[in-house]
């Protein structure tokens, strides 16, 4: 990063083709995790990949270098991720059964909403995934913006 | 102090080679690897959770517990990163040498 | 002779990947290269469980046409376990190096230099 | 089986294994990590490990390097002043 190499094909290009395909294919991973490879884990190291790319589009223009997700907003998104995980535990114990026992956790009410064929522990399942996406995804965030942060500027 | 890095670094491929040979054959349905608990796991992910990746069952049901101590894990070196460069309290004590 | 090859190779391969990456963590004297070869230990590992989770005949373990009544069989598939270990382990390995990396930017903060040996003789100081 | 596809692919990961801990230069170094990777990700896939080798590839080649390179960069930068 010593001296800015300006290619505005390669920025068009990764930023109106390149991070929309990878936010895309995020989403899908995560709610098709179920029924082929991916989950939580991989939807979030693809996410967070999308966003760290729109940070190294960035990072050489001055316009654009501070503007994006602040901290604060990834600690909190890490923090939720984190709860909903939890909760998820606590709830399934609130219905009377074991921690993370999904099966005892009244889901069956989106079912019939949304018209599929799906158990209680699919459903639990896409929630706590939903949850570790979160937490991936802000976490790489953040050891990325620490690590390319220069401490002498701020 | 070279050759004793070589040396120590040679008996350990030379121990993990003669191990490897008491491992049962690779793709052999008859390992003990697979014929405990990975079965009763298939099984049980066609009749009580019913979703087609096995995978994601065990990872998000069967070992549940286990994930949620990852998150934890993945946490928790998100805030030892934010703790150790965040750049508050350094500048009151002794500068970084030049 | 081939039949022996064909069957323990991945096995050998893994150790010998193992040893470089020992190796590097013993040996080198940058550290940014430790971690490199963290690295390549880490991977040397997830390679030797997923070898031996494999099983004749088996296919990747997703079940085909659930939803219109299949009824699998576990010989069908290759081992599930060891892949959901593996997983968990690679998301904390790179936890692990984003760890070690700031605790890297650090030290090179606070002694200005990612040598060993010179860092040695400053801590002894 | 398929195995001296295998037999390559082992090869090849530990020549780039090797060439990542000898060369000099520490973006090469990462880029000679991140092929390791992929040749690793590649490899778990043949072994029928999809859900392993996505995460590898993903994660391992990319998320990996990116850190890796963003450290060395401010290393680099802090070392020659």
């Amino acid at each position: 990063m010593n001296q800015p190499y300006e290619s505005t094909i390669l920025k068009f290009i990764a930023k109106n083709f390149l991070v929309p395909l990878m936010v895309v294919f995020a989403i899908y991973v995560l709610i098709h995790g179920e029924s082929s490879p991916g989950g939580g884990f991989q939807a979030g190291a693809i996410f967070a990949s999308a966003i760290i790319l729109v940070r190294l589009i960035g990072a050489n223009t001055q316009t654009q270098g501070s503007k994006g997700l602040p901290m604060p907003l990834l600690i909190i998104a890490a923090s939720t991720g984190l709860g909903i995980y939890v909760v998820t535990g606590i709830l399934a114990q609130l219905f009377g059964a074991n921690y993370l026992d999904y099966a005892a956790i009244p889901l069956q009410w989106f079912n019939e909403f949304a018209g599929e064929n799906r158990t209680n522990r699919a459903m639990g399942m896409w929630i706590i995934e939903l949850g570790v996406f979160l937490g991936v995804a802000s976490v790489l965030v953040i050891i990325f913006d620490l690590l390319s942060k220069d401490p002498e500027n701020d | 102090m070279k050759w004793l890095t070589f040396t120590f670094l040679a008996f350990i491929l030379m121990l993990l080679l003669w191990a490897t040979s008491d491992l049962p054959s690779r793709a052999n349905p008859q390992s003990p690897a697979n014929v405990h608990l990975s079965p009763e796991f298939t099984k049980l992910t066609e009749t009580e959770i019913h979703v087609p990746n096995i995978v994601s069952a065990i990872l998000a049901d069967f070992r549940g517990y286990d994930t949620l101590g990852e998150t934890f894990v993945i946490f928790t070196a998100g805030l030892a990163v934010l703790l150790v460069l965040s750049s508050h309290g350094r500048k009151k004590k002794d500068p970084p040498k030049k | 002779m081939i039949e022996l090859i064909s069957e323990r190779f991945p096995y050998w391969a893994t150790m010998l990947l193992l040893v470089i990456g020992l190796y590097a963590m013993l040996g080198k004297r940058s550290l940014l290269k430790k971690i490199i070869g963290l690295n390549i230990f880490q991977s040397a590992i997830i390679l030797f469980f997923i070898s031996g989770s494999m099983r004749e005949g088996g296919s990747v373990p997703i079940i085909e046409g659930l939803h219109s009544g299949a009824h699998p069989h576990p010989e069908d598939f290759v081992n599930p376990l060891p892949h959901v270990l593996m997983l968990t382990a690679i998301v904390v390995g790179v936890a692990i190096t984003g760890v070690a990396l700031s605790f890297l930017v650090r030290i090179q903060r606070e002694f200005g230099t990612l040598d060993e040996s010179i860092l040695l003789e400053e801590v002894r100081e | 089986m398929i195995w001296w596809i295998e037999l390559l692919l082992f090869g090849l990961l530990i020549t780039s294994a090797i060439v990542a801990l000898q060369v000099k230069d520490m973006i090469a170094a990462v880029a000679s990590l991140s092929v390791y990777s992929f040749l690793a990700a590649s490899l778990l896939a043949l072994m029928g490990a999809v859900d392993v080798a996505l995460t590898e590839a993903a994660l391992g080649a990319g998320v990996t390097g990116v850190l890796l390179t963003a450290a060395i960069s401010m290393l680099r930068r802090r070392s020659v002043d």
